[in-house]
């Protein structure tokens, strides 16, 4: 038995425990144990994060004269240790307080069940992580989608429901998707073992690859919420119960980014996805995913900028980051492809803790709302320190860990040449700034409304992940090299050069960046700072919020004085006509096409002489097969490539 | 006032905010206030505040003598006085049936064109500064201290004269004042394109100004509209043309006119209008040497004038709009009311209230100062 | 000892610098003081008319360091411009509290200094120093332009020789100050700000801080206390 | 490779050179806005006066714990970013981060300051800090397509680098006219002189972030605000001007850099913000663009 | 329109309303004297008929001695160029009860100011205006000012001190050599 079977049996065998002992009290505490166990278990594994070989499974299944495997690889590895973290400190949140009340509110059931799904979510995930061919990605794939769906479907809100709805409709339509690739692959390469596969690849022509990374890419990029396949997904993390938000919005889109990491960049490998041209386009199929790339920063960024609630803005963010991934990743050179996957590390440790310290503010103040937040600094602010800590990740700015991916990320577009990607992605950046201040100035600053006056910080079980998770953001972000480790192990696992680097960051020729010496000057600077206010200055009275300049005049408590909605009206003004929702247009467009068909379907079968009419069909479609000369259309081609081995 | 209570009542649960332009606030002209709900940046409903300079101007004036009042009347309106004490006079005139002196009105004409010319420089440094634009305030200030010295060589004071009485003016103008007069026109023209080129035509000044805070014809005449607002709408209506007093009949003038309605198109015509009461100052100092004869008819010692029973009202153009006074005398040596029908009152309150909802934080100032509204004469 | 009035001021109260550079160090400052003093832009009166020329091209106070402000935060000196009506006379108060020290206020016109000709005036506040500590009073209806300049001159040359300490006495006889306050707005009068509460933050409690007109203050309503910053789980 | 002492000499001699020089170019801006509006102006030591007036103040209001450390981070974040300005003789650390990394430090006392004008409760400050950040995000995009553009010419982020480079070969400005154009533009908005000064705006919220700042607050701001002058004039030298050989040059570049946009914002009112967001999107980034196509 | 016809036709006009009394007080200026409960009726038909559509003011008169208010309205015409005063009577109360009078706000919007500075000043309440609340006295207490019985001198020296002629400011200039150099006491008149 390996490390790994120990781990996949030990999850399995924990869920089973836990959907058994839902009802009682201890199995909060119960799930912690779980994670810590299941995370010592991966920790043994830790060989692999430093360029160790892969770890197979003993347990293997034939089908189809096919050996389903399972394995873990660096990469594997890499995502399963943030998977199992976010679990732990997920469990650790929900264990306490928040989950008292929740059990409160709802009942012991629907608690117990938030539990079933968490340990789901995580065993599929595993099991998603550990595939070592197609067909057990497909497996995986497919548990990890149902029990996402556990998740979101476990809050009886009717926006909610209708948000699992969606977002299970799009992932079988995504699932259908990879399935026909699946199938496409085995039947060019005539296997699904991974090795094998990226042996069969190198045979194929550029239009067979051309349809086989579209196929992939839509099926994985549902799970992404990439452009233009986006709209499910901050709905259902938003609509989650708190502590399942948690964990969702951290960890779960990035499964997606998982497999087209190890389908597009191992298996297919971003030379072939170069080579080929896009038609009537400048672009080449990787560019096109970095723009897909780009544009899912941008668009969703700046949809979070006009959310008012905190966890829609959240939800919003988790999936304008995964486009920093996906531009990371096919940048394709070691910088990029390094920034892009420790972008999923830091994303998950600053979402974590920005759902948490929502989920915080909600559990103190019932609400999320901006418009009836507001100035919580004095009353929660160890909540606030963690938001702060993470808002400054989520936007990238030193010292935190967000920095220093997406400095990554500059310097590999910088490297590359790629001047409009660049801006694109500093865009997004900018944006993310503008909507994380609005969080924490809606949330934590202004004016504290009168109700919240008795607000209390929040508890101590859902302090501890906060802080625990605040000071993992800190300290990766000082020293990058820890992940960066593990980052370079996961870039040889999928073939690309390792990116070189120490504890502190790079060191290049054309300008490095070294995050001890940048941390070291900026608490420099802040200590001059605090030297200059503290012992230049005279002492200073804190005073009351409504001592305040109101152009002459008294504030009471009836006049609300505080600024929150419509935060950037200003710019609003410029960009607000451009939101035209024109991905939700498409959206209804594609429904109503589809209800459409099957109303034609319908009455089709209703009709009196349905056998004639499937026969002329059919005829006429191979008639126009038959007659299709090299102008058909690529998506024929390829079949037609496909078949013809 | 105590801020009634900081503990009991609960914050409205909607989205709107409040803020206060004034009367501490650079955004307003003068002690005056003016409390904006908002959301976002947008003016849900704006309420004028007014009474911090209130005086009780018209309780004052019953209790003091027809003479003494003059000391008071310039203080009603302050960037703008000479209208206030001509007003006054022409009531107390008109209820005595005082003729004034040929000479006397032709002085008096000088200095309300004088005073409009200061008023509108200071106007348009205050409209810049609402747009960030410092500097013509600066030499619109400058420039006004120049027209503020003519006054004090002409009346002995700066800014308040008290120049003007019933039957006329105190005193002659000194020798070679009108000499000096001209040379303050001649270098105010040579400013005309230095105010052009930073003012009137930058386009950034242009941009911001231009569609802000529109008020059409219709509208300006509901609401009472009057002066450059009016005529910045395309009404040509001006009370020295229209309900003519003193000499303005024997004037060659013309009336500047804008259409839009717009912040741009009241300042413009403010402009417009300085360079024309250049124009009338011209003609007077063609005309006044040619004018010979007394410069106040004999009035009663003025500490026992018990001035006749009789009620009148009068209007003047005054550089914010029509300034009018109601004066009822029961024959006594005091006014037994004085009505003042402060230009800007209606600019400042219900106009302003009107115009500033729908529009933007950013313009509500600019609006105002657009508007050129003078708290104290809401106040009194 | 300095006079305000009739009243002694303490000037040492407050400060506890016992260290010889301190004294060097308190001289600078007071120097830079009166070369650098942020004026309140708030236009209480007619008076105000005339300091935009003050201000502007023509007399340029910025020559001395004074330049217009626009919050009482910020400010330093707040000008009462001619007469205070009751209503501009709560929010001067209001202001002024908001101010901090060491700040000064200066009474222009006549208004200010007995009502001038606003006497008979049902609406307007006659003698500032009743409500405020005025540092001088610069009298005419109204100044010129240089005679503010000389005025604030005159505040300059106290303020570079320690003078200017008109700011204490507010917080150590707050008492007196906020008897006349009730007396003319009434006794549920309280602004925002807890002069008190600053006197003892700052030490320059005297014994004539609070007195009967205080307790009437406390009666009405306690000092708004901020919300302090803590972690109660 | 700098020694230790040299090193810690740098670090407190580089922020204290920016502020010295920094007072003189606040003074330098208050003199041109004199003799623009035809006056005299304030003394010469009127900036150092103000900033030690306000730090001498006895009383001072804050909002709570943030309002302070708002200003520390404010200050502290531009006393960090000088570290990384390369200026003749002293490169503090400016190796170990590049341009990259110090507009991303240049970020945080915008942030400290955002955090600290929060606390203040004053909606004033809010709408300040929004529009502020909105100009931010308008003046950066500019700015960003010609940090692109200057480091793929010089084939470095490293402003010793590109320094090195215009030394040997030629100034910035003429190999990139079309980008050192846009530069200016983005200078003019992250210096905030009008016509993008909407985030101050005294008419309308009454200056914004700093509505409710007194004394060592205010002066904190006013210490900041040497800094960024300094830093503008610093870090477009470096990219287009060829930093200074020696400290004379270096000095008359930097003022005349910062004296540019200083005397085009007293002859403007200031957009509105989605005006200035407009032209910055609209004019610069074009020019840019095609400065970056020549560049590429 | 010629001013000649307006002119006429108002003659016209005015003759219609009873009771009332018209005085020519020059080409353009014209004084109407109606009773109370004709006034609105005639300013609609000014307003309508004969372009008078600027009010240009509301004066408020206080006559104690015949325990009246005049209330006077004064209209213009841009078209006529003539300036119309009507004069009309209400009666009188107490300060504590308000007289009341109907609003003319319907018809000119600028009555709500003038309407409400009476209501202020003297104390007449006026139906169906829409600010009848305080605006320029919100901090004030006592009776309507404006009323002819408040003695505001009396007033004003009940509530406020004077200052000392002489105090120890001016007794420090006279030190340094400055001072007053008329004293008030010795000014006479």
């Amino acid at each position: 038995m390996s490390v790994l079977d120990d781990l996949l049996l030990f999850t399995a065998l924990a869920s089973v425990a836990i959907i058994v002992l839902r009802r009682f009290a201890f199995i909060s505490k119960f799930s912690v144990v779980v994670y810590v166990l299941a995370t010592v278990l991966l920790i043994k594994m830790s060989a692999l994060g430093y360029g160790g070989e892969a770890v197979y499974s003993s347990f293997t299944v034939n089908v189809l004269g096919q050996v389903l495997q399972w394995r873990f690889d660096a990469l594997s590895w890499f995502f399963a240790l943030i998977t199992l973290v976010v679990a732990l400190f997920t469990a650790l949140f929900m264990s306490g307080a928040w989950g008292d009340k929740y059990r409160k509110e709802h009942s012991k059931e629907a608690y117990g069940l938030l539990q079933v799904a968490l340990i789901l979510n995580v065993l599929s995930m595993l099991v998603l992580l550990a595939s070592g061919d197609l067909l057990s990605l497909f497996i995986g794939w497919e548990l990890v989608s149902w029990a996402s769906f556990m998740m979101m479907a476990l809050n009886p809100d009717k926006v909610a429901r209708k948000a699992a709805i969606k977002y299970i409709v799009y992932a079988m339509a995504g699932a259908m998707a990879i399935l026909m690739a699946i199938a496409m692959t085995y039947n060019m390469t005539g296997s699904l073992d991974y090795v094998q596969v990226m042996q069969g690849m190198a045979q194929l022509n550029n239009s067979q690859i051309a349809v086989l990374v579209s196929l992939y890419a839509i099926g994985f990029g549902i799970k992404m919420g990439v452009i233009p396949f986006h709209l499910w997904q901050a709905t259902a993390y938003a609509e989650t119960p708190g502590a399942g938000a948690v964990f969702m919005g951290a960890i779960s889109a990035r499964m997606g980014l998982y497999a087209l990491i190890l389908v597009i960049v191992q298996i297919i490998g971003l030379t072939r996805v170069a080579a080929i041209e896009i038609p009537y386009t400048f672009l080449d199929m990787q560019n096109a995913l970095a723009w897909v790339g780009a544009l899912t920063t941008i668009i969703p960024t700046y949809i979070a900028l006009k959310q008012n609630d905190a966890r829609y803005l959240l939800a919003w963010h988790g999936v304008g980051q995964g486009g920093y991934m996906l531009l990371g990743v096919m940048i394709a050179d070691s910088i990029g492809t390094a920034g892009g996957i420790m972008h999923v590390f830091n994303y998950a440790t600053y979402q974590a803790a920005l759902f948490m310290t929502v989920t915080a503010v909600i559990y103190r103040t019932g609400t999320s709302n901006f418009s009836k937040l507001g100035g919580l600094v004095t009353q929660m602010p160890l909540t606030f320190m963690v938001m702060v800590v993470s808002i400054i990740g989520l936007a990238g700015i030193p010292p935190m860990n967000g920095f220093v991916s997406k400095w990554l990320i500059y310097r590999a577009l910088l490297l590359d040449g790629q001047p409009l990607l660049f801006v694109a992605a500093v865009i997004g950046t900018l944006g993310t700034i503008l909507s994380v201040y609005k969080l924490v100035h809606n949330t934590f600053l202004g004016q504290l409304r009168l109700e919240h006056q008795d607000v209390r910080e929040a508890p101590l079980s859902m302090l501890i992940p906060m802080l625990g998770l605040a000071i993992i953001i800190f300290a990766t972000g000082v020293m990058p090299g820890v992940v960066l480790d593990w980052v370079a192990a996961a870039q040889i696992a999928i073939g690309i050069a390792p990116v070189e680097h120490n504890l502190g960051g790079i060191e290049l020729v054309q300008g490095g960046l070294n995050m001890i010496w940048v941390t070291g000057v900026m608490f420099y600077g802040f200590a001059v700072g605090a030297i200059i206010f503290y012992f230049l200055g005279g002492k200073s009275k804190h005073i009351h919020q409504y001592d305040n300049y109101a152009g002459g005049h008294f504030l009471t408590s009836k006049v609300r004085y505080h600024y929150s909605n419509h935060f950037y009206a200003g710019l609003m003004h410029l960009i607000g006509g451009w939101y035209r929702n024109i991905f939700i247009k498409l959206e209804y467009a594609l429904v109503s096409l589809v209800s459409f068909m099957s109303q034609l379907s319908e009455n089709f079968y209703r009709s009196s002489q349905p056998a004639m009419l499937v026969a002329a069909i059919v005829m006429l479609a191979l008639w126009y097969i038959m007659s299709a000369d090299g102008s058909a259309p690529v998506l024929v081609q390829g079949l037609q490539g496909g078949m013809s081995k | 006032m105590r801020p009634e209570n900081y503990q009991v009542v609960s914050l409205p649960n909607s989205d709107e905010y409040e803020l206060f332009i004034g009367p501490n606030h650079p955004g307003i002209e003068g002690n005056y206030a003016f409390k904006l709900k908002l959301d976002g940046d947008r003016v849900i409903s704006g309420k004028a505040d007014a009474g911090y300079l209130h005086r009780g101007f018209e309780k004052l004036m019953e209790g003091r003598l027809w003479i003494q009042n003059l000391a008071i009347v310039p203080r009603i309106c302050v960037p703008d006085p000479v209208p206030m004490e001509v007003v006054y006079s022409l009531t107390v005139e008109d209820i005595e049936k005082t003729e004034v002196p040929l000479r006397a009105q032709w002085i008096r004409v000088m200095q309300l064109e004088l005073s409009r010319i200061a008023s509108h420089l200071f106007t348009f440094g205050g409209h810049a500064a609402t747009t960030g634009m410092y500097t013509p305030s600066y030499w619109g200030v400058a420039d006004r201290d120049l027209a503020l010295d003519l006054f004090e060589e002409l009346t002995g004071g700066r800014v308040y004269h008290i120049y003007n009485i019933p039957g006329g003016v105190r005193r002659d103008i000194p020798n070679g004042f009108l000499d000096r007069l001209s040379d303050y026109l001649d270098y105010l023209q040579t400013r005309q394109n230095d105010y052009d080129n930073l003012l009137f035509t930058n386009q950034v000044f242009v941009k911001r100004a231009r569609d802000i805070g529109v008020l059409n014809q219709e509208q300006a005449l509901e609401w009472g509209v009057t002066g450059p607002n009016l005529r910045a709408t395309g009404l040509a209506f001006d009370v020295r043309r229209d309900d003519p007093y003193l000499i303005y009949e024997q004037l060659d003038f013309d009336i500047p006119v804008q259409s839009a309605g717009d912040c741009l198109s009241r300042i413009l015509v403010r402009r417009d209008e300085l360079f024309q009461s250049v124009r009338i100052l011209r003609q007077i100092i063609k005309h006044l040497p040619s004018v010979k004869g007394p410069v106040r008819s004999p009035i009663p010692n003025p500490l026992a004038w018990n001035v006749a029973k009789g009620e009148s009202y009068c209007r003047v153009e005054s550089s914010k709009g029509e300034l009018a006074y109601y004066t009822v005398s029961d024959g006594g040596d005091k006014p037994y009311r004085v009505h003042v029908r402060g230009a800007s009152s209606m600019h400042a309150v219900q106009v302003l209230e009107n115009m500033s909802v729908g529009q933007r934080i950013e313009d509500v100032a600019q609006i105002m100062f657009s508007l050129d509204a003078c708290p104290p004469e809401v106040d009194r | 000892m300095s006079k305000i009035g009739n009243i002694p001021v303490n000037a040492q109260n407050g400060k506890k610098r016992t260290n010889p550079l301190a004294g060097v160090f308190d001289e600078l400052v007071q120097f830079c003081q009166s070369r650098s003093m942020f004026m309140l832009h708030y236009c209480t009166g007619c008076g105000a008319i005339e300091l935009p020329p003050a201000m502007t091209s023509r007399f340029d106070m910025e020559r001395l360091g004074i330049q217009p402000m626009v919050t009482p935060r910020q400010a330093d000196i707040l000008l009462i411009t001619g007469y205070v009506s009751v209503k501009t006379l709560k929010r001067v108060i209001l202001t002024y509290e908001q101010m901090q020290s060491p700040k000064y206020v200066i009474g222009i016109c006549s208004c200010t200094v007995n009502g001038g000709m606003y006497w008979q005036s049902y609406a307007t506040a006659k003698v500032l120093n009743e409500y405020l500590p005025v540092d001088v009073y610069i009298a005419g209806c109204m100044p010129r332009p240089e005679a503010v300049i000389e005025g604030l001159r005159r505040l300059m040359g106290n303020i570079e020789n320690g003078k200017g300490i008109a700011w204490k006495d507010y917080f150590q006889r707050y008492d007196h100050y906020l008897g006349n306050q009730q007396h003319l707005f009434g006794n549920d009068w309280q602004t925002p700000t807890d002069i008190i509460g600053e006197a003892r933050h700052y030490g320059l409690e005297t014994e004539q801080t609070c007195g009967e007109h205080s307790r009437i203050l406390e009666q009405h309503q306690q000092p708004l206390e901020p919300y302090k910053m803590r972690i109660k789980l | 490779m700098t020694s230790v002492t040299e090193l810690l000499a740098e670090l407190l001699l580089m922020p204290f050179i920016a502020f010295v020089v920094g007072l003189a170019m606040v003074l330098m801006y208050r003199k041109i806005a004199a003799r623009l509006q035809r006056r005299i102006g304030p003394p010469l030591l009127q900036p150092i006066y103000d900033i030690v007036k306000l730090y001498g103040k006895e009383t001072q209001i804050s909002h709570g714990l943030i309002h302070d450390i708002g200003l520390v981070m404010a200050v502290g974040g531009y006393v960090a970013a000088e570290i990384f300005l390369p200026v003749p003789g002293m490169d503090g650390i400016a190796d170990k981060g590049g341009i990259i990394t110090l507009s991303y430090v240049l970020m945080v006392p915008s942030l400290g300051l955002a955090l600290g004008v929060g606390q203040c409760a004053n909606p004033n400050g809010s709408i300040g800090i929004s529009r502020a950040l909105t100009a931010m995000l308008a003046y950066d995009i500019p700015f960003i397509i010609v940090v692109f553009g200057v480091a793929t010419h010089y084939q470095s982020t490293s402003l010793v680098g590109m320094i090195e480079y215009q030394q040997i070969h030629q100034w910035g400005i003429f190999e990139m006219p079309l980008l050192a154009v846009a530069g200016l533009f983005a200078l003019q908005g992250m210096m905030g002189k009008q016509p993008f000064e909407i985030y101050v705006a005294p008419a309308e919220i009454a200056t914004g972030p700093m509505v409710e700042m007194s004394g060592k607050y205010m002066g904190g701001l006013f210490v900041m605000q040497t800094f960024q002058l300094y830093t503008a004039g610093v870090l477009y030298t470096s990219l287009f001007l060829g930093g200074g050989a020696n400290w004379f040059e270096f000095l008359v570049k930097i003022f005349i850099v910062v004296a540019i946009p200083m005397s085009v914002a007293l002859v403007f009112p200031r957009y509105r913000t989605e005006d200035m967001v407009r032209i910055m999107w609209k004019w610069p980034v074009m020019v840019a663009l095609i400065g970056i196509a020549f560049v590429l | 329109m010629k001013c000649d016809e307006i002119n006429a036709w108002l003659d016209a006009l005015l003759s219609e309303i009873n009771e009332i009394e018209v005085t020519r007080k020059s080409e353009r200026r014209v004084r109407v004297d109606v009773p109370a409960s004709s006034l609105p009726a005639l300013l609609e038909l000014l307003k309508g008929k004969a372009s008078y559509v600027h009010l240009s003011a509301i004066s408020c008169v206080d006559w104690p001695g015949d325990e009246e208010f005049e209330l006077v309205y004064h209209c213009w015409s841009y078209e006529a160029k003539s300036l119309l005063s009507a004069h009309t009577r209400i009666p009188r109360n107490s300060a504590e009860e308000f007289a009341h009078y109907v609003s003319v706000y319907d018809i000119y919007k600028p009555a709500a100011f003038f309407e409400r500075d009476i209501y202020e000043m003297f104390g007449v309440y006026f139906e169906s205006s829409p600010y009848m609340e305080k605006f320029i006295l919100t901090e004030w207490n006592g009776p309507p000012p404006m009323r002819k019985d408040f003695d505001a001198e009396a007033y004003v020296n009940d509530t406020f001190n004077w200052a000392d002629y002489h105090p120890q400011w001016l007794q420090d200039i006279e030190e340094e050599g400055g001072g007053i150099a008329i004293r008030p006491e010795d000014i006479r008149l």
